[in-house]
């Protein structure tokens, strides 16, 4: 199993999750973070003072997969997050070891 | 104190309109408490609301106990103080024979003026936003009530009668101060600055980024302040007429232009206007408005309002190039406004208005300016010096 | 019902203040509904001043349809309560003609009252916070209205009429209340506790913690009920002069001193001030000058002030101990401040005062401290009997 | 215009409640910026705010050059606008001596005009929320005063002198209109409704969530828009006395009806009541009054408030099927609520009010009710019309 | 060492953390987020306008735990978060490679 | 690859920034989260009733990194975050199977 984390636009992740859905994949994790890399914050004036913000608003999906459906959800989710813009965002892999679904106890694959 | 006819003459339309105006001076506080806790970090806010609101506990204390008294006493010491045990408590102002001064009760004067006395030095606190302990600061503000509030009220507002030398800024002096640019603006602006110099810095001033954290909330204080503005001015006409209605004018007139000054500033300095910059002009052209309401035209006032928006938008960028830290701009905005409004009658005061004075452009000449200058500059020069001391000792 | 010349006789200025106060009671529904809603958790905020907005349609309605004339009618059941068909709907107050008791128009007078009873009914929400169905709030408020704030304010406050039986507890028992510390403030608290005990406690209370939300809120909140709170008090002069000059400065007086006290607690209890104590010390003092407002000296409504802070910030943890649920402290602040402002009168009443009653302390003896806590003790025992009816049903 | 012996009519009581009418309409202000802040998204918080402020900015300015002579002049082409220099910058009021058309001073008259334009534009920003430019909106606003505004309320406000033909609509057609239904309701929302279509939808119009962010700020704003409401309504009275008070209850009346008729439709249609709900029925009981708060009896005022509510509160799906997309309702309330009241007088006036007007239900035949109609229906025909030749440019 | 995210009901995670303590875990970071799964989110109405919010809010826990301790940290964990109904959320563990303790420098399993 | 997450105290984050710039590290991804550990939470009274507050506000950083950077990374991490006192934070280390840029479909080295 995998968790698949993507760091997207904030008005990208609707796009994401509905992708998703089209691949049945219907569990995720939303939160709202800030990024910073190529794509440059923006200055703010008050009275006449500048502050620097150099964070830029995003939004983090953490989506736990299946080993097979991987590489479906990495394609449905860069082709929907993808505006072409600089700052689209990343989306990075890594390995899961245990599922647990709290409700039922059910484990790993039958807990995604 | 027998009782005298002349308490019959008191008018109830004068007096609902002080009623009226003293309730909304008391909503400054909270205009004020909001105006500068929107303006300071997150983490600051409360403290911040709880300077302005705690002010107000304290000073409307020291104010009903010997302050009234200190400001509107008999003089002493040669008209550099009232009487202090005069109207002790305002206990002799309960019964209706204590009235018939104006066409308004007393009592209702009183309390009135405490309420200038809990705005200017609530004022005083946006100078040291995020770096001030609740205790010291409910000292600070008694104290200053008394020795430096009171006696300056003294001079500027203990006007009624002529055997006083109080009032002397007015009655000798020939200042022209409606409702308080030298005694609530250019006082509460000198004194945020000396305390901001004596206080010192906050940690990071200049390095961290110590961005406004709401600015609605700074919104809805400009806004309250705003509407509690009329009382504070077209209130000091202390009667409901036609001098308070070209003084509510002219309030309105010099805050609606003093947004437009400040934004315009913004526009051309900064490439756009911001709403931190239309309350902040809004409230600039109050202050400026504050001693010139009742001297001006309707025109003058938008001058003085947009001439006030735009000279404050520049003055709050002083304290970078000369390292003191006014946190919330007092001295930018109220002692700089507070200058714009006192000296600026000296230039567009028209003899038309209720104060029948006129100014250097509506053909009065060089007089009323140098009464104005004379005005301003005799005290605040008394201050920088005590204050050097201060600074001194440290 | 024919026309009078007593028509002439309305008093512009006192018609201006009355209009004012009028406005400035309604605005106290936004401010109870800021200050309720800043307290609760984030999730029943909403919740909340609904509560307060609800009250204000259903009260409202219900005051102008029977609601008024029950409580100032003519004596219906020997003065227990007013004809409730006498001024059906308001429609007779329309024409000019119904004017003349007072210097102020009769309509302008039933809707002020109206006003009160909006906000003594949405001061009990406070009580069962969290836990209160909207419908069955508005079906509860609508209910209050008319069978329990109604009565009480036929018998305190419907003292025009010599002739009324209805204001006994003013006419004949010889209470002082100026501005309702018992039809509003007792009442309003005592019902809430009934209403918390029917009701019984949130899920959680005493385990989890219900921490305020929004301070910032709160802080609102206050201030526009005390702005408001000017027209509750110095508007129940009915007229503008130096009865409502002296009400008005009682009122800013007790307020302040209110901060003080509660905030001197704080310090002591916790080690530190806070500022919905300061809120609360603000309200708590105004709500016991709410009966005495009328009756006490500057110095007598400081020393009101400062008491009721004092004892409410250590009230409101009576709740705790005996386990009822007040969610917002309306027992601990409103009835407890009620009955400290209502006997106090017993005690420090001064002659000087426009009420002319003197106190314990003031020379007046234990005349009028008796009359006070007969005014008060009469009625709080009935309902908690018939509270305890209640409860046993359940 | 010289000194006439009329300036001695002042009355302090009626320029009391005047003056704290104007500040109430002040106060508007920061109500409306509130109450639309609220209902936007989170990102157009501020733009919607610096809307109402930047309005209230420029058209005092506009108001005080030329527009108030361009409404209240005397009369140019026939009575279609007032003359543009009469008044120029108002100077001409400064002086005592220009009082004595009402108690009132004029220039106070003035200012309250003034204020009632800013909130009428101010008004109109809620319909294209979220994607109009600053610069573009002050523009617009200005221009609108002066082209549109102005002429309007010439017509309907410009009653005072017998001689001007400005003021048709009340004078010749006969159109009930107390404090501006036609020039401030119907106006603004006609106006908008044209501004909606003119600058098209937003992006995601229909398909995007477009939440409220925060209600809170809504029920906040809708409390002060409340408060003001009784200045705007109760001040058109221009006098403090009983026409006032008449129309005080008929405020009160209306918006707390109009809550529990939105509550109603949003019971019975949705399942549950929500607070931008109760806030929205007040506003839009507030709009039906407007025009008729001097025409019905307390129990007409309920009906208006609760039809009202009921009638927006189904009228702001409209913008769904019709596909215009009005942000924030400026049609489906002011200009529905506007006619509601407007042609609802025709209906349920009251003779015994203050206007003397009898309608349909109250024995007063079909006679108001076409006046009514054609005092509404004559202008929106032209401004449609106009509106179609601006969007064939495109 | 591992580390433990789990997804729960917002006004359980005092619960879990009360919980761990009782196995001598004290240490945890705590994050506010949106969760979308089988559990409807709901429908709100303005003015008329139905607006579906699809996301359910949730809190977010990470634990980075000893080897050892890993399974009585889940077991734990899925009992006090569970409340048997539909959305209780899901736990689960990804390897950890390295830690450190920002103050002393320690680090791994003496960091934890 | 390797995933670096630091939980540090909320003023020192833009220092750990500034720290990685100067390694040419530039893309991260910030979030508030609150943080229970040995260091206390406070206390808070309201109305004479006492609320414990056990959560302490901290910053999280994630950082995805090429592994011969990851030393760099944590030395210059903790040499910023440090303060000495108590609720200095954790660093952990976990792996990562892929890395993609949503902008140009760039993968893992190439996307970092
Ligand atoms: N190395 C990284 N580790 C963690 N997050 C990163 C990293 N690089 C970029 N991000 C996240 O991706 C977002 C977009 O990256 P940026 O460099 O601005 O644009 P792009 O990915 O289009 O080149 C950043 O705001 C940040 O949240
Ligand atoms: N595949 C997944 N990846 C990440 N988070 C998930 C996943 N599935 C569920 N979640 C999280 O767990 C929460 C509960 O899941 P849900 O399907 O609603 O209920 P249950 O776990 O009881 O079946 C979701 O709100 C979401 O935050
Ligand atoms: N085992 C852990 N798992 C996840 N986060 C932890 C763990 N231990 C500590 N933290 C995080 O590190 C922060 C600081 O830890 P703390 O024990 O208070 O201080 P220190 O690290 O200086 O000993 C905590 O607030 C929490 O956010």
């Amino acid at each position: 199993m995998k968790l698949v984390t993507a760091v997207v636009k904030p008005h990208m992740w609707e796009e994401v999750r509905q992708a998703l859905e089209t691949l049945g994949v219907k569990g995720l994790t939303v939160s709202e973070v800030s990024g910073s890399g190529r794509q440059k914050g923006h200055t703010e004036v008050y009275r006449g003072a500048e502050y620097d913000v150099s964070l830029v608003p995003k939004v983090r999906l953490e989506v736990v997969a299946h080993d097979d459906d991987l590489e479906d959800i990495l394609r449905v989710m860069v082709t929907a997050a993808r505006t072409g813009r600089i700052g689209d965002g990343k989306i990075w892999v890594t390995p899961v070891e245990r599922v647990i679904r709290v409700r039922t106890g059910e484990l790993d694959d039958d807990a995604i | 104190m027998t009782t005298h006819p002349l308490t019959v003459a008191l008018d109830s339309g004068d007096t609902a309109w002080l009623l009226v105006s003293a309730a909304l001076v008391l909503l400054m506080a909270p205009g004020l408490a909001l105006f500068y806790g929107g303006m300071v970090r997150a983490k600051s806010v409360l403290n911040m609301m709880m300077m302005t609101v705690g002010a107000l506990g304290v000073v409307i204390v020291a104010w009903t106990l010997v302050g009234y008294s200190l400001a509107f006493g008999d003089d002493v010491g040669g008209g550099l103080i009232g009487n202090p045990v005069q109207y002790l408590g305002l206990e002799s102002l309960v019964r209706p024979d204590a009235d018939g001064t104006f066409g308004i009760p007393t009592i209702l004067f009183a309390v009135f003026q405490g309420l200038f006395c809990v705005i200017t030095g609530a004022l005083i606190s946006g100078a040291i936003a995020d770096r001030a302990k609740f205790g010291a600061w409910l000292v600070f503000v008694t104290v200053w009530t008394l020795v430096v509030y009171a006696p300056v009220a003294h001079w500027v507002f203990d006007v009624s009668s002529g055997s006083h030398v109080g009032g002397w800024l007015v009655n000798r002096v020939g200042l022209v101060d409606f409702a308080g640019g030298t005694a609530v603006e250019i006082c509460s602006g000198a004194s945020a600055l000396a305390v901001a110099l004596v206080v010192g810095r906050r940690v990071g001033f200049g390095k961290e980024p110590m961005r406004p954290h709401n600015l609605t909330l700074v919104m809805i204080g400009a806004g309250l302040l705003w509407f509690g503005w009329f009382g504070f001015n077209a209130g000091s006409a202390l009667a409901s007429g036609h001098k308070a209605a070209v003084v509510f004018a002219a309030t309105l007139l010099a805050g609606a232009a003093g947004i437009l000054g400040w934004l315009g500033v913004e526009r051309v300095r900064d490439g756009h206007a911001t709403s931190l910059g239309a309350a902040s002009g809004a409230v600039a052209g109050l202050v400026a408005i504050t001693p010139s309401c009742g001297s001006v035209t309707p025109v003058g006032a938008l001058l003085m309002g947009v001439v006030a928006g735009a000279v404050c938008a520049w003055a709050v960028g002083l304290k970078y190039r000369f390292g003191y830290d006014d946190s919330l701009d007092v001295v930018g905005v109220h002692l700089v406004g507070g200058l714009v409004g006192t000296l600026g009658i000296g230039l567009i005061a028209s003899a038309a208005a209720p104060t029948a004075v006129a100014g250097l452009f509506y053909g009065g000449g060089l007089g009323q300016l140098g009464r104005q200058t004379l005005g301003v500059f005799g005290r605040p020069r008394l201050r920088v010096h005590r204050l050097g001391r201060a600074r001194a000792r440290r």
